[in-house]
């Protein structure tokens, strides 16, 4: 574009930014940005990197080992209570994506349904505790639900009936990839049943790291922003980019990320706000659950959490 | 007892060493707690938790221990089949090795579809890391044997048992144990990645959970006492060694 | 007793047409035929090198020879056979073959374990026979713990002890001084005489072949065809000073005179040194 | 060439009837694709994917050889440093083995810190995985010399260099090679885990990501070349050393 | 040559109050005291297990002792020093000690190599006297598939390819028949002379102890205290029918007298077998 003309003989600010997991529609903003030149308009080199996990992600940022890190609001959360200086600058995703799923024979109606049957979830008490929250809600006593640390496997734990229903799955990854494979789900969105309509997915940076460079970060947010603008209003052309890019490494596969995005962009759209702003409100319900389930080590305040560049 | 001691003393003192040197560069780098906890933090943490920590260490010791007698079984019965068949031998040893270079994390659902969320997918694991370096071993300690002395046994009149008993058996003993002493050290890990594919209890979950729970002392204290148990079983069959292959430590004097 | 009253018996041991090499090499062997008697005491003399170590071996059916066939009391020795037909041959071989993780009392009570002797009744008869070898309170010791000799007298004695009725002895005093080597002899023939063993002895101490043996065999030239015989007609029980009996001295020139036809590069008997 | 391939008979017909087994009960049970998908379906798979399966393959192998290459010459200096000294031993190798009891995947933001996202970390898991079996081994076959044969070398006046060269090293090449065998085996494995640990190319990778999108004949298309590298490695050593240790081949006919 | 003459030179080897015994066992030698001169050529008895070979491994500088001293030319063994000092005493083992994967060729060139002789000129020297040894035609083969008294002619040969000025043989023909034997005591004898070596041989078989000799040391009663000296006054050239003559007869009289008073179960000569 004409554009990139102007930015090339200036300095770029070199940008690492840790992906959740490996690169998938949800990204597909921040490749589109990389296409249409915005990172570079706004001065800045990015690099796309893929760790192991968001828990090495949130690390490495952390330490300065890279800029920006997706994590999760409530990662965010319970990593500031275990001192980890980071700090949230842009919820990704607005809405929980991570969802109790069932499969359709095992005939629930309600979470409370659950009583007596296995529920599969990998690793971690957080995931415990949105089931506790959905059955209790329903009226349901959480302590005779049956979990199963499945670990990896979420899938095939339940497709081989090994427990009955998993939680720790997304709707725009899990349940579009069961559906493919022609099993029929039904889902319960925690923020339906008490659990807060946490942000799922974030921007997280350290405390150093907006210091320091705390402009380039804004400037890539205002980067990411017009990405992700011309995401909604060119779906296909945009995933198109990941798509190829991918290609090189290992092929995604178009329909399934279509059909994420489809289910993404809704609830990445913050309408009337900026893309990406956060409410002290949302970090306090998700701090206070978190609270009322023991998994915070000491009390954290909302609005050190999260900055809205 | 005193002797061990004082040939213990150097790495006793590099260990002590070591610790200091965790605890003071942690403190002088000023290394981030969530990538390397003080020392000092993480035995609190274990003060903190031992019962919860004893509880854990209880079941992944009960699978390291299992898949470890399991394999010192059906490792021994596979060396003493492949030693006595040569057909055996090319058609088990080239399979061992494959099972070896199986990244076993890709073939994790096929472990819980057979063996399930109980103790038998640890196990499993388990026999998996430390069946090969058993097999192998053992093999190697009858393959080596005097064959001088098993052509004398032979002109005896000696029985295929009493060959394998008074001849091969003892001759195979040192194989066997180096197999062991790196089957123990092998079955800790073997049982915290069976742990990771989905368990309810054991260090392997413990850490694993602390990890997502971004609690650095918790998973150091885990990642610490599954070393020590590794390094107790090492030296629990160092000592049977010890005890059974008296003559050779004369031998090297 | 002496050679010729054992030669109505049957053989002991007896080879026909025996021809084998190694893969590879010359034949050490070619047409090889010879029997031995039932509780005959016979030494084999040959030049190092010449396959009396092999010859042993294919006796005792630890090589399969492709050609010839051996027969130990009447039955075919073949490798296969040689594991399941109990110990009908008592092999001592020319290195001691101990078993480094067993005892002086151990090694020595291996034959008499594998007979199926019990291991404490094996290691009461071993304990009785320990002073005999000159071993007594070496019991406890392992193998490297021995010198050469010691080893030898343990090796000796497992195979005495073994219980077969043949005897196939490979050097079996190389390694001993010449009190100890007649403590052993004395010995050895006791056992011979009295539990009526049929005996082949290696050696290469002419001497002793003939104050040993009912007959002399000696392999002159490779490969083997032949072992040309010496009956030793010196009357039992024999002594030391015969060696200088001229009857002795006799045989001793024949034997020695054999063994010099052997092709290798031979030094002369009296040449100077 | 012809005995070698009347020798590997029974396992390549076991191998094949494995196929066989695979693809049969693959298809009569209707196990789910993702779990364990039909052979033929793999092999289709790999044939649509060989370009980038190729490329893959490529960076896995060289992360692999450079690990082994990086494990054979710093093992065998440990192993000769810990056989030359009771001190070094005694250090060394309790910290070896507490080495392999540590489970590395609670260790892998250090590695990524301290190794970063290229190639290194990978290079550093692999190193991990091979440097014991190949200082367990060799430092094996150093103690198991003959003591009688360095005897008499000292009283040749044998320089320790000599010592080394023409004694020790000759009587520990057959350990040497059974770490270097255990090694080349683990070495894949190690590559792939630290693939997992983050990282943009290889097999590990593939297979990681196939496996998070379900596509049970990807998985399986990379864990098969997984293995067949593994096991050509494995094989190469081999072949090294039936050139090498020729004297022993004739020892055991 | 006799030993009248190298008396008067410096001794070669010097043992002086040595005291010696394995860990938790009886002493082998208490205060023990000898000298070999320079050039000598001195047999050692001594029955099986008295200590011979521990003796030459102090002697050799492989074990060391903590009562005593030893001096070879005019330095003091010691373990320590034992590696550093160069090929000062070739030891020929009991035990054959051939590297098993090397050949014939190779383990005979041992020696040589150390000495720093590049490894084609051992490798030519060698093939030179292999035939001496009657091993020609052996050269690649490996020790397993040689024979026990060719295993021991390697072993030989590379003893004296060592280069060393001082030999400790320790039953070096102990396997060998005796044509193959007379050769290599010739061939020992020449090199002795050529070369002005200084020998000690440990043999069992006392003809070839004083026809070697210029001097036969025996040890009779464990442990060994002193050596008791028998010179040997044949002139050289010695020829083999030497032990015929009176001379000879009585030295060996005298030896056997004092072996026999050896502390153990011991046959007198002569007694009935
Ligand atoms: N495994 C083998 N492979 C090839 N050749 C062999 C093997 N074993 C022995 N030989 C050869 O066979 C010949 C005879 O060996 P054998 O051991 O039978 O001799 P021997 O008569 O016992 O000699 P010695 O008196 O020295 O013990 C020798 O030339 C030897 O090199
Ligand atoms: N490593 C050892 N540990 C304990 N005792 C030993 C050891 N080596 C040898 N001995 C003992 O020392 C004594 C002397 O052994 P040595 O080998 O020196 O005898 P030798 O005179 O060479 O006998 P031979 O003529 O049989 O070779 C023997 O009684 C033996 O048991
Ligand atoms: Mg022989
Ligand atoms: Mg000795």
């Amino acid at each position: 574009t004409s554009s990139s003309k102007e930015s090339s003989n200036a300095e770029l600010t070199d940008l690492t930014v840790l992906l959740d997991w490996y690169p998938n529609a949800v990204h597909t903003f921040l490749y589109a940005a990389q296409a249409q030149g915005y990172f570079k308009e706004a001065g800045l080199n990015v690099k796309l990197q893929t760790p192991a996990d968001t828990n090495d992600a949130i690390k490495l940022v952390a330490t300065g080992k890279a800029d920006l890190a997706f994590s999760y609001q409530m990662q965010v959360a319970v990593s500031r209570s275990e001192d980890i200086p980071i700090v949230s600058v842009a919820a990704i995703v607005r809405h929980p994506l991570n969802q109790l799923f069932a499969l359709d024979s095992a005939e629930m109606n309600s979470p409370k349904d659950l009583i007596g049957k296995r529920i599969g979830y990998p690793s971690s008490p957080m995931d415990e505790a949105i089931v506790n929250t959905m059955v209790r809600a329903e009226g349901g006593d959480p302590a005779k639900l049956n979990y199963v640390d499945v670990g990896w496997d979420l899938i095939p734990s339940m497709t081989t009936k090994k427990v009955d229903a998993i939680i720790g799955g997304f709707v725009n990854h899990e349940k579009l990839l069961l559906e493919k494979e022609g099993e029929k789900l039904q889902t319960f969105d925690p923020a339906e049943y008490g659990v807060p309509d946490y942000y799922e997915l974030v921007l997280a940076a350290s405390e150093e790291g907006l210091r320091n460079k705390g402009d380039a970060i804004k400037k890539f947010l205002q980067a990411a922003t017009k990405g992700q603008e011309y995401t909604a209003q060119h779906p296909d052309e945009s995933l198109q980019v990941l798509l190829d890019k991918q290609d090189k490494e290992f092929p995604l596969d178009p329909e399934i990320e279509r059909k994420s995005l489809e289910v993404l962009l809704p609830l990445m759209d913050a309408g009337a706000e900026p893309f990406g702003s956060q409410t002290e409100a949302s970090w306090n319900s998700a701090i206070d659950w978190l609270t009322n389930h023991q998994l915070m080590k000491k009390e954290i305040k909302a609005n050190e959490a999260f900055r809205n560049l | 007892m005193s002797r061990g001691i004082s040939a213990s003393a150097p790495v006793i003192l590099f260990v002590i060493l070591l610790a200091i040197c965790w605890e003071a560069l942690a403190t002088i780098f000023h290394i981030p707690h969530y990538i390397i906890p003080k020392l000092s933090g993480v035995f609190i943490s274990i003060g903190e938790n031992w019962e919860l920590l004893a509880k854990h260490c209880g079941v992944t010791l009960g699978e390291s221990l299992l898949g470890l007698g399991i394999s010192v079984v059906w490792g021994t019965i596979a060396a003493i089949w492949m030693d006595s068949s040569s057909l055996a031998k090319r058609t088990i040893y080239p399979l061992i090795v494959m099972s070896q270079t199986i990244p076993m994390i890709a073939l994790s659902p096929i472990m819980v579809m057979w063996f399930g969320y109980e103790i038998w997918s640890k196990v499993a694991v388990v026999v998996l890391f430390t069946f090969f370096p058993i097999v192998v071993n053992t093999a190697d300690g009858f393959r080596t044997a005097d064959l001088d002395i098993g052509e004398l046994m032979r002109t005896m009149g000696t029985r295929k048992r009493d060959l394998f008993l008074k001849w091969k058996i003892p001759a195979a003993l040192p194989g066997f144990f180096t197999g062991i002493k790196m089957a123990a050290a092998f079955s800790v890990v073997g049982a915290t990645l069976g742990e990771w594919l989905g368990g309810e209890a054991g260090l392997g979950m413990y850490t694993k959970r602390a990890s997502n729970m971004l609690r650095g002392e918790e998973v150091f204290s885990g990642v610490l006492l599954l070393s020590a148990m590794g390094i107790l079983l090492f030296l629990a069959v160092q000592g049977v060694e010890r005890v059974t292959l008296s003559y050779r430590k004369n031998a090297k004097s | 007793m002496n050679g010729v009253v054992t030669k109505q018996q049957t053989p002991a041991l007896s080879v026909r047409g025996l021809t084998y090499s190694f893969p590879g090499e010359r034949p050490l062997f070619d047409d090889l035929s010879f029997d031995i008697q039932e509780g005959e005491f016979v030494s084999l003399l040959a030049a190092s090198g010449m396959g009396k170590t092999t010859l042993f071996r294919l006796l005792a059916g630890l090589i399969d020879s492709p050609k010839g066939e051996i027969v130990a009391s009447g039955r075919q020795i073949s490798l296969t056979e040689a594991a399941s037909k109990g110990a009908q041959i008592g092999y001592m071989p020319q290195k001691d073959c101990l078993m480094p993780w067993r005892t002086v009392l151990d090694n020595a009570a291996l034959g008499l374990e594998l007979n199926g002797t019990s291991k404490r009744v094996a290691r009461m008869r071993v304990m009785e026979q320990l002073p005999l070898v000159g071993l007594e309170g070496t019991e406890h010791k392992y193998p490297h713990e021995l010198s050469g000799g010691m080893r030898q007298r343990v090796s000796f004695l497992r195979s005495l002890l073994g219980g077969a009725d043949v005897l196939l002895l490979d050097e079996p005093f190389s390694a001993l001084d010449a009190m100890t080597r007649i403590n052993m002899q004395e010995w050895l023939l006791q056992v011979w005489e009295q539990h009526r063993k049929t005996i082949v002895f290696v050696t290469h101490d002419v001497d002793e072949a003939l104050l040993l043996s009912d007959r002399v065999l000696v392999a002159a030239i490779s490969p083997v065809t032949v072992l040309e015989e010496i009956i030793v007609p010196i009357p039992r029980p024999r002594k030391y000073e015969t060696v200088m009996d001229a009857e002795f001295i006799g045989l001793k020139r024949q034997v020695l005179s054999l063994i010099s036809r052997t092709q290798h590069r031979s030094g002369l008997e009296g040449e100077s040194l």
